[in-house]
């Protein structure tokens, strides 16, 4: 059983049918769950629930979290449609954990690394103060063990609602993979779907390996905001995955089947 | 004749002030009546008038004067406050982007290098420029000057005035993120002094990736956001419309930066602005830059570094609910 | 049955030996004659005459073996001697170049990387491969990941196989000048071992962008030179078909190069050349990376750099007139 | 009196006319030299020879040349259509000098430097293995004095007559670059008309500042090889120096009238 279980399995049924959003087919949830979120079909790769992604990548049992507590406060008093300390206590009563990164120890393959797994379902994986101040603790851990990092990011980008502490976030977490790689700690970056906006443009980019899911969606400017300004239709296939590989922007598009097993390859060629 | 200033939208009840000024200067000089204590009279209710508006200035209001079309520019700066400067045009890899300039020049007779984003004068020059928003190429080139520096030992005076990475087809495919990650993460590493002024807007990514410093000095009225009102307000009440409340929510002012120990200084602006005394603003700029290469320059490597890796590891605020 | 192998102009006598040796087996199983003998016979004599012509090949005739369309490819070498190979595209600011392949791979267990030129397969895949020639964003790929391989202290191998750098606009536009020159500086820098090897052909700054190692081997029937034999006849004799001239001038034959002290050692080929034994011919360069590798791996930093720094700095003929 | 008047105003008289290449207007020899080599009336830069480039650059009366007796050898025995010895000793005999690129020390605007200044009238300014040689040794000697390396590049590339080893010339000078850049000793690198091939390729294209007079040809594949390969007319301007400033690959054009002025405000930076 993996470290999830406790945690999740138990909140939502597995006997119900989801939808493939790419072939429509219907499928039976437990059918996806033992699939890892992959349509079997058409190959869609569905989000992968933060805490399946470390299920998928973690040797079962061996996930330590680190820094549960850290919880984001409300240094603008941010008043949107809804204020941020609202949107903060929903989030974190939806998702069960108090922000939108899990980051701890973990083996892949047999090798410790650490291990920080962005969550998407926590408002759509932004990093404000919380989420950077834990990407630069892993880090440091991973400096301090003498382990690899490994992130798996999905992030709408920086966190409006805490303003230029967000976008400090950006150089926070930067300068934090400056350090790494001044430490010669290896730094794998595996990008889900989507990865934008300020995540993109820091840490996520820093990789000294960067593999993503087939499909993701990866950029700093969203692509409706490129619609708006170049005021054409995007080409089929702008900014997902195969196509920056094409760029030259990230080195490979790793299926989610074949994620474990690359991640561990990739290790090895550090360990 | 001074060209005219373009007036903001809340400063229209200066501007008839001025209009009158101008009438009865006018008719005096024509009609040789002596109407100078009229003129005095006004002259003195506009100066009020215009400092009691800039005394409580809305962040709206203040992001309307760190765009201001007349604001002064980076290259404003550069030829004022420097001399010989050589503008470096390659990242050697990339055309050549003119959203920002970069090059050697000497301040205070020592040789530094400047980089900094350019907006245009007017509708020609911001097309060649692109309105300050630049390409992956443009912080390509500006690292690749910044690391000429801190390979010989030259302090780093960067100039922030974008209202943000260009959100292109383009800039996207040559990696545009990469570029910013990329100069955050080198400026990290550099073993020479970095002062960062933000001078008129300083538009999230675009101007994070000039924005690395020892020290970040911010002209009054300059604004630094994660992003900008409008898009702010498009996305929380899906109506670009609402920039102004947007522009509150942020806490994108200088007072409000200082406030979070994002930037170190604010430097001062003339009442009405940048563009109504560039060369108090410019004096005022030097004051600061040279303030903070002369605490900085006698630090060693080691002591630059540290300080600098230790100030941005504490942005940022939250609770431990352990 | 294997595929046709591909015949080369100064093959064909030995093509008309093999035709008749086929056909006599073909009629000694539709008639159940015994022709072994005869059989034998021919094919000692295929033999001998096929090792009289490989050994006394001109310096064209080894061209033409280099570039043969059937020659194994820098891929064929990484899937028979390499193990765990995790191809990497990224050089993070350009579009990928499939003229290059590289990546992170085990050598006998040890990790390594490893860069190529790769040639394509037949007509499509040297589309995709725009036959070897890379564009300044391949080189500049490869220069990632061999710093990769430099900040991991893990070893590279490069296997050079290019007619050389793709003379297009884009690749001027791009500075492929400057990725060349620029992959020659930082791979002096390097702190790990390279080992280069010459595996078809090795085409002027194309291939010198791969080309700087501890130690170079070469195929026995590779060749590596300033310009190509076409080249080189247009230019002194204004007739490209001059070629097999200048490819005898060129002396860009290993051998030739042996003399020089550009490479370290030559490879052996099996008689009838590479395509006609790929593995003993991987096994030869198997060897020969281990051999090499062993030599080198134990060297501290400063050794190796001396060391290449020495092997380079002396590169050159020349007499002192004073 | 600058240093090449000794050896260059003595053999070629200058009361003759010379014609514009580019606007064809007949100039009077005295005032093109007066005036290095730029066409008054439309800026053409006419090619300077190697000794009035020093001059041109250099303090008066303080170039001090390094290794002038440095001469070919001819290692492949190259056999051309004239064998590559005679071609060696017709172009000695035509420009006085050993070889296609002169160094030295200089001063330029008071400043010391290591100056090294390809000669085109000698074979192309082609780099054999004397070029390289050279190279490498002004770069040597400016580490050890620690004077700013300048290079004039004018070169047709690689000398095909020496074949691989001149090839092995591209990697010896970019390693001498590399072990000015260690040192951290500045190399601004100067490129006329036409700087091509495996100079371009290697240490012309290495500076930590690169300069480019108007107009120069600059680029590794030639023109007529492009046009051969993609079978198009290249577009006017193409791989000139201005337009490569447009593409980021050069840093400025500098008027023949403003080098010495430039150079100067350069090395200030770095002095
Ligand atoms: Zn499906
Ligand atoms: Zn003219």
């Amino acid at each position: 059983m993996g470290w999830f279980a406790k945690t999740r399995r138990n909140i939502i049924p597995s006997n119900v049918w989801e939808k493939c959003k790419r072939c429509e087919e219907a499928i039976y949830r437990k059918d996806l769950e033992k699939n890892f979120w992959v349509c079997q079909k058409c190959d869609y790769h569905f989000a992968l629930p933060n805490l399946d992604r470390i299920n998928l990548l973690a040797d079962e049992g061996t996930f330590e979290e680190f820094d549960a507590a850290l919880a984001s406060d409300d240094p603008l008093q941010f008043q949107g449609v809804v204020p941020y300390r609202e949107r903060l206590k929903k989030s974190q009563a939806k998702t069960l954990v108090k922000e939108a990164i899990t980051t701890g120890y973990a083996k892949i393959c047999g090798l410790p690394v650490v291990l920080a797994v962005f969550n998407f379902d926590f408002m759509g994986g932004s990093m404000g103060s919380v989420v950077g101040e834990k990407i630069v603790r892993a880090c440091e851990n991973a400096i301090q063990r003498r382990h690899p990092f490994v992130l798996v990011s999905t992030s709408g980008g920086a966190r409006m609602d805490e303003g230029i502490l967000s976008l400090m976030q950006m150089i926070k977490t930067g300068m934090a993979v400056a350090r790494l790689s001044m430490e010669r700690i290896p730094f794998i970056s595996f990008l889900a779907d989507p990865t934008t906006g300020g995540v993109t443009a820091s840490v996520a980019m820093l990789g000294d390996v960067i593999l993503a899911e087939p499909g993701a969606l990866i950029g700093f400017a969203g692509p409706r905001v490129i619609e708006q300004t170049i005021k054409q239709t995007l080409p089929k296939g702008f900014q997902r995955a195969e196509f920056l590989k094409e760029k030259g922007v990230i080195d490979m598009v790793v299926h989610r089947s074949q994620a474990k097993n690359t991640v561990g390859k990739i290790l090895r060629f550090f360990a | 004749m001074t060209p005219t200033v373009h007036v903001l939208p809340f400063e229209q009840h200066l501007v008839e002030l001025e209009n009158k000024i101008t009438e009865l200067r006018a008719l005096s000089e024509s009609s040789f009546l002596d109407l100078s204590a009229e003129i005095e009279t006004l002259t003195q209710k506009l100066n009020a008038s215009r400092c009691e508006t800039y005394q409580c200035l809305t962040p709206w209001q203040v992001t309307q004067i760190a765009r201001h079309p007349q604001r002064p520019r980076t290259l404003s700066y550069l030829e004022r406050l420097f001399h010989d400067f050589v503008e470096l045009h390659g990242g050697r890899q990339f055309p050549d982007d003119n959203a920002i300039v970069c090059g050697l020049a000497t301040f205070h007779g020592e040789p530094v290098v400047v980089v900094g984003h350019q907006k245009g004068k007017d509708t020609e020059d911001n097309i060649y420029r692109n309105f300050g928003m630049p390409h992956p190429e443009g912080y390509r080139k500006a690292l690749r000057v910044m690391k000429l520096a801190n390979k010989f030992g030259r302090p780093i005076i960067t100039f922030v005035d974008t209202p943000g990475a260009y959100p292109g087809l383009e800039a996207e495919e040559r990696g545009q993120a990469e570029a910013i990650a990329r100069n955050c993460l080198e400026m990290s590493f550099f073993q020479v002094p970095v002062v960062v002024v933000i001078v008129g807007e300083g538009g999230s990514g675009g101007a994070v990736a000039l924005g690395v410093g020892d020290a970040v000095i911010m002209l009054e009225y300059a604004i630094y956001s994660v992003i900008s009102p409008e898009g702010c307000a498009s996305i929380l009440w899906k109506d670009a419309s609402r920039a102004e409340d947007a522009a509150t929510a942020l806490k994108l002012t200088s007072q409000d930066l200082l406030k979070f120990g994002v930037i170190d200084e604010v430097v001062t602006e003339p009442v009405g602005g940048a563009h109504r005394d560039f060369e108090t603003t410019a004096q005022n700029i030097e004051k600061a830059i040279a303030k903070y290469l002369a605490l900085l320059k006698p630090m060693s490597v080691e002591e630059l570094q540290q300080r600098r890796q230790a100030k941005y590891r504490q942005m940022g605020i939250y609770t431990d609910q352990k």
